[in-house]
């Protein structure tokens, strides 16, 4: 018995001498590069998380066929948590122990369930589809994709209002949903920077026909409507105004987080007119771009790519670039110490260059970003302005 | 023990309390989901006493087992013998109100969720403790006079009321004693995950708690202990294609089991076979 | 005894349980057409679970024939489209729906409906005085001719009658067997359930005594009417 | 005022389908002795297929039959589920909605993975159609119209059939009570077919009136609407058919009135509030309960 145990220690002490050789040159100690990504798959936003993966998936693919990362490819493991935050922890702990970066949580409510074991822990996560208030809780351990609402929305309806100089009352339909009474709160900012007076109208989250809320929104009798409600419903809202007489168009504004296929599927032709605004150039000409958009569309039935669709992608080039830049090599040994070099380098990122733009980051926050306002056209964005 | 174990079994348990707050109450038929509006209002009591005023846990255990119970006793007056699908959609519309309540105010975090809840530092032993007392507790009714009197209840009102039996009382009594444990497993859910968000307490856990009971048998207490290891550990080993369908096999499951075996896999009868072989051989 | 050779009905060593309890033991029983033939028994004798074994409501094992055919095979509906109803115990109906609407559900399986309907009017006037009122409001009486008028509509060869006689006056009670009575006369055959058993004697042409699921006694009514022990268990000076 | 009668008109027009919901509803409670909770799920669906059979054919009329024979065909898929589950010794009307939860957790979990990829669907224009008339902020539109006329057709076709008819009949008769119907030769088993047959049927109208009406449907829309559903049922009264009329209306307008004067969120709460404490008063109903 004694031999058999001496035996294996010295198996072992050599296995681990012969691995501490290999790691002192940095070598790469997996085979696959695994990269795993809360979603949420099913549930209440299950479209948007059927794309971000999509996006992830689409990215890993390109990058396998570029050579991969260091040389080995690299994998999206995809874990659903159909939005219900214990699901969150769940798959946040069978992964916590061992993984490099985790990309998500998604969304806020799996973010602030799950995030703090991640943290407990010392595992980044890329947060990159959510707003900075739900994320600076957890900094360093997170990433901010946009710049703090209250400072990025309101030059945003600033330039819309600029646009139409004759509104002076608008009703915005808010949904309290998540960030976006935090969104509502910063277009009202930029309104009233204009002289512009903002009446908030609650729609309920389970609201399905809306005709009793645009009879009360019209009661008002504003010159303009903001909504920062979710995409379908957003749609009726807009389809139900124009069945009551609304002819300005372009004094409709949609916010980003709207801007999604099922915008475009329930507002139909009612929305030709009205202005939206995101942080995706659709004109971009760069090429990655277009062949992403095109490639998107061809596996969606010709839908164009919602406004999250390349924050996953540019989050796995982002990853891919921190482990190339700091030489990385996955070993489990020496895991803590990688995983705040993931940490650092993407919080810290200096001109990335992003699917569409080239931005920095600066502890944890994005410092140059644009948005985008268009008015949407036959179903198509055609660019009003740029704020930024 | 490794982050997935460990959650696994705080998860489980937690879920056992709850599915044995639906469990007492449909002695007498009552589909009591009053306890899911329960849990919602003392685990965001439970996070807002800790978070903003800073009490410890067990203090803030014991209030929400009273609070519990005696959110249960004031409305057991009214549906304390009310016909089931009353009592069903009592609960339900509670549970609604409850959500939009938390969703509204912005003191609970409104939908955001509330947050950075001290977490336990033991959560296992705890609760596995305390399971054990709500346990014994559970046991000791069931094989009371109360307990007999329930199951009475349960095949025949009418012929329970001609022996003497008041199954308002006795409806009352497990409503109360529901909406403690309810109580108790919101606060327990709250200091074990450490955030609330008012869409967890819907439709969703309701579901999740039927299928815990009704699969697991709701003739003994015993049935749900492992239809919540099975029904909450088996996805958890799926490879996440698959477990993505989760809800999808709880509801083939559901119907299967009412079609099949409508008591569930653990049945009285099953376990009174089982000791009796056992003291035989 | 025989119609066209065949047994109009025969019962053959019939059992019936009710989970663990056994209500009817090895009962066997003739009925021929145009009989009119009285069960007497004591209250849980196993007279109504004999009338309902018939039916098929409280599943029977053992052989029920009617005109050659197996009946414990069929379904109740079935039985009774094949010319048997049944009026059951405690005059039931559907109280909420109106007398005229009760009889149209009786013609369910019927033939000629609107004929027939007038046919139970001739029988029963009052009834047709209350055709539009709620069923539910009708007298004791009135109930139980409407439950027979409803019995009659399915076109049936053989009534069942169960305790007819159940919580009503004396004086409608010989209302009621003299209907019964009048029926037998056109052509019905009737198997009457009764505890009332000299009344009942007096009217059948032949009875069955029931004991605890068991047939104890089988023979001519007017000979068990003169039989000792059956003077003494049943008929013992109370009527 | 002008906002007012705006605002009832709009609850009409859901109410009308409140109403045709927990008819459906009742029928199979009331005859099949289910608490199917899954009926408004079998709607939503029907709704897909419209939706469907006019995105690849643009026919209108093959888009109502398709709804109609899919929504019937949903309806009696699920009544051997149903009788089996009733057939089984020592279980109760419970076990039948507890099944219903699982078939509706399942299908919307169908719904949302595998159906337009889980996106809401949405119906072209002139399916939905346009606005009829409007005065100020009343507003007509050709779908409310059609919720109301077909509201009203269809449950005065409901009640032609429920009391003048043999079919009717013998519902009322099971109704009332299933023992003595058995009794008496009413074919329990056909008639309870029968009255999956019609449910379904009106189940495939609803689905034409709600797609009309809102214009669009998702994997979520049948679990809010079946518990309003249920609700409407029980403060009616369970199984009280005409109380179902009087109570689904209520609701739809109730709802509509609510938005147009409190907050958002808070509106739907005032509905629930409202019936939570009918029901707490009068825990048998507003009109009385026909089953137990």
């Amino acid at each position: 018995m004694r031999k058999y145990v001496a035996k294996f220690i010295l198996i072992m002490l050599l296995i681990f001498a012969f691995g501490s050789m290999t790691f002192a040159q940095d070598e790469v100690a997996v085979d696959t590069w695994e990269i795993h990504f809360l979603n949420s798959v099913t549930g209440p936003i299950a479209s948007i998380g059927e794309y971000m993966s999509w996006s992830a998936n689409y990215a890993a693919a390109k990058i396998n066929e570029e050579g991969g990362i260091r040389g080995k490819p690299v994998e999206i493991v995809i874990h659903d948590t159909g939005v219900q935050p214990d699901k969150g922890i769940e798959e946040m702990s069978k992964i916590v122990d061992d993984v490099l970066v985790v990309m998500g949580p998604v969304p806020e409510a799996v973010i602030m369930a799950a995030v703090p074991l991640a943290v407990r822990n010392g595992l980044f996560c890329m947060t990159s589809s959510t707003s900075y208030e739900y994320t600076v809780e957890y900094f360093p351990w997170t990433l901010s994709w946009y710049p703090p609402t209250e400072e990025k929305l309101p030059p945003v309806t600033e330039l819309w209002a600029e646009e139409n100089p004759e509104m002076e009352k608008v009703v915005q339909f808010v949904e309290k949903w998540a960030a976006w009474p935090g969104m509502a709160g910063a277009h009202t900012i930029g309104l009233n920077n204009k002289n512009v007076k903002v009446i908030d109208v609650e729609v309920p989250k389970d609201a399905v026909e809306f005709s009793s809320l645009v009879v009360k929104a019209l009661a008002e009798d504003p010159d303009g409507f903001v909504l920062t409600c979710n995409p379908d419903k957003a749609g009726k809202i807009i389809k139900e105004l124009v069945n009551r007489g609304w002819e300005e168009k372009d004094n409709i504004l949609v916010f980003s987080s709207a801007d999604d296929t099922a915008l475009y599927t329930t507002g139909g032709d009612a929305l030709n007119g009205i202005s939206i605004y995101n942080y995706i150039d659709p004109d971009s000409e760069n090429e990655r771009w277009l062949n992403f958009k095109q490639e998107y569309k061809e596996d969606h039935d010709g839908k164009n790519p919602g406004s999250l669709a390349t924050n996953y992608y540019d989050s796995v080039y982002m990853i891919k670039e921190a482990i190339e830049e700091g030489k990385l090599t996955g070993d489990p040994a020496k895991l803590a110490e990688e995983r705040i070099k993931i940490r650092d380098y993407c919080r810290n990122v200096e001109n990335f260059k992003g699917i569409q733009i080239t931005w920095s980051m600066n502890e944890g926050l994005p410092t140059s970003k644009p948005i985008f306002l268009f008015e949407i056209i036959d179903g198509e964005k055609q660019l009003i302005g740029k704020s930024r | 023990m490794s982050s997935t174990l460990m959650y696994f079994l705080g998860f489980s348990m937690t879920y056992i309390l709850m599915a044995w707050s639906i469990y007492l109450p449909y002695r007498v038929k009552h589909l009591h989901f009053l306890a899911v509006a329960t849990m919602a209002v003392t685990s965001y009591m439970g996070g807002i006493l800790s978070v903003n005023f800073g009490w410890s846990f067990l203090p803030t255990l014991l209030l929400s087992i009273v609070i519990g119970a005696l959110i249960s006793y004031l409305i057991s007056h009214t549906i304390g013998n009310a016909p089931t699908f009353t009592v069903v959609i009592v609960g339900i519309t509670f549970v609604f109100i409850i959500k939009t309540a938390i969703e509204n105010t912005d003191y609970l975090g409104g939908t955001i969720g509330l947050f950075g809840i001290p977490v336990l530092d033991h959560p296992l032993i705890i609760l596995f403790a305390f399971l054990l007392v709500i346990g014994y507790f559970l046991y000791r009714i069931d094989h009371s006079r109360i307990g007999r009197a329930a199951s009475v209840i349960f095949t025949d009102e009418n012929l329970a009321k001609s022996m003497g039996i008041k199954p308002k009382q006795i409806g009352m009594l497990f409503q109360t004693i529901s909406g403690g444990i309810a109580g108790s497993a919101g606060v327990f859910y709250a200091f074990f995950v450490g955030s609330l968000f008012p869409d967890f307490f819907t439709f969703h856990l309701i579901g999740t708690l039927m299928t815990i009971l009704f699969i697991g048998g709701y003739t003994t207490m015993w049935g749900v202990i492992p239809a919540a290891l099975i029904l909450r550990g088996v996805p958890m080993i799926l490879p996440s294609s698959i477990a993505s369908w989760r809800l999808l096999i709880y509801g083939v499951l559901l119907v299967a089991i009412i079609a099949t075996k409508p008591k569930g896999l653990i049945t009285k009868k099953m376990l009174w076979e089982l000791l009796k072989k056992r003291s035989g051989s | 005894m025989n119609n066209n050779g065949t047994t109009f009905l025969k019962m053959n060593n019939v059992n019936v349980f009710y989970d663990s309890i056994q209500a009817l033991k090895n009962i066997s029983l003739e009925v021929a057409k145009s009989e009119f033939v009285v069960l007497i028994g004591a209250n849980g004798a196993g007279k109504s679970t004999l009338l309902k074994s018939i039916l098929n409501i409280q599943a029977p094992k053992g052989s029920i024939n009617f005109k050659g055919k197996e009946l414990t095979k069929l379904h109740t509906d079935e039985i009774v489209a094949n010319g048997i109803s049944i009026i059951p115990e405690g005059h039931l109906i559907f109280n909420s729906m109106s007398v005229l609407e009760n009889l149209q559900l009786g013609t369910y399986h019927g033939k000629k409906k609107e004929q027939s309907i007038e046919n139970i009017f001739g029988y029963f006037p009052i009834l047709r005085e209350r055709k539009e009122q709620t069923a539910g409001t009708l007298s004791g009486g009135e109930q139980q001719m409407l439950s027979i008028g409803r019995g009659l509509l399915s076109d049936p060869e053989l009534i069942l009658v169960d305790e007819p006689s159940l919580g009503l006056a004396p004086k409608i009670v010989n209302d009621i067997f003299d209907i019964l009575v009048k029926l037998n006369n056109v052509g019905y055959t009737i198997l009457l359930s009764e505890q009332n058993a000299k009344k009942s004697l007096e009217i059948a042409d032949r009875a069955y005594v029931l004991e605890t699921g068991n047939i104890v006694m089988e023979g001519q009514a007017d000979d068990l009417l003169n039989d000792e022990e059956i003077k003494d268990a049943y008929l013992g000076g109370s009527i | 005022m002008e906002f007012f009668i705006a605002q009832v008109l709009n609850g009409l027009s859901l109410g009308s389908i409140y109403v045709l919901l927990v008819t459906g509803f009742n029928l199979m409670l009331l005859v099949a002795k289910i608490i199917q909770f899954a009926y408004p799920q079998f709607v939503v669906i029907s709704m897909y297929a419209t939706w469907a059979v006019l995105r690849a054919t643009n026919n209108v009329i093959l888009a109502i039959l398709v709804t109609i024979v899919v929504s019937i065909f949903l309806n009696l898929l699920s009544e051997p589920i149903f009788r089996r589950i009733t057939s089984i010794k020592g279980t109760d009307i419970n076990a039948t909605f507890v099944a219903s939860i699982g078939l509706s957790m399942v299908l919307v979990e169908i719904m949302s993975h595998s159906l337009n990829q889980g996106f809401p669907i949405s119906f072209s224009d002139n399916w939905v159609g346009g606005s009829v008339f409007r005065y100020g902020i009343i507003n007509i539109s050709r779908s409310s119209i059609f919720a109301w006329v077909g509201g009203i057709i269809v449950v005065v076709a409901f009640f032609y059939l429920l009391y003048r008819t043999m079919v009717g009949r013998l519902f009322r008769a099971i109704a009332e009570n299933r023992h003595v119907a058995k009794l008496f030769g009413i074919p329990i088993f056909k008639t309870s077919i029968m009255s999956y047959l019609i449910a379904g049927l009106l189940g495939g109208f609803i689905a034409l009136l709600l797609s009309m009406l809102i214009g669009t449907a998702s994997p979520w829309l049948g679990e809010s609407v079946a518990l309003k559903v249920l609700a409407v049922s029980i403060v009616a009264g369970l199984g009280n058919l005409k109380g179902g009329l009087f109570v689904g209306l209520a609701l739809g307008v109730v709802e509509s009135v609510a938005i147009g004067y409190v907050a958002g969120s808070w509106s739907n709460v005032i509905a629930f509030v409202i019936m939570l404490i009918v029901i707490l008063a009068k825990p048998k109903g507003l009109f009385g309960a026909a089953v137990e």
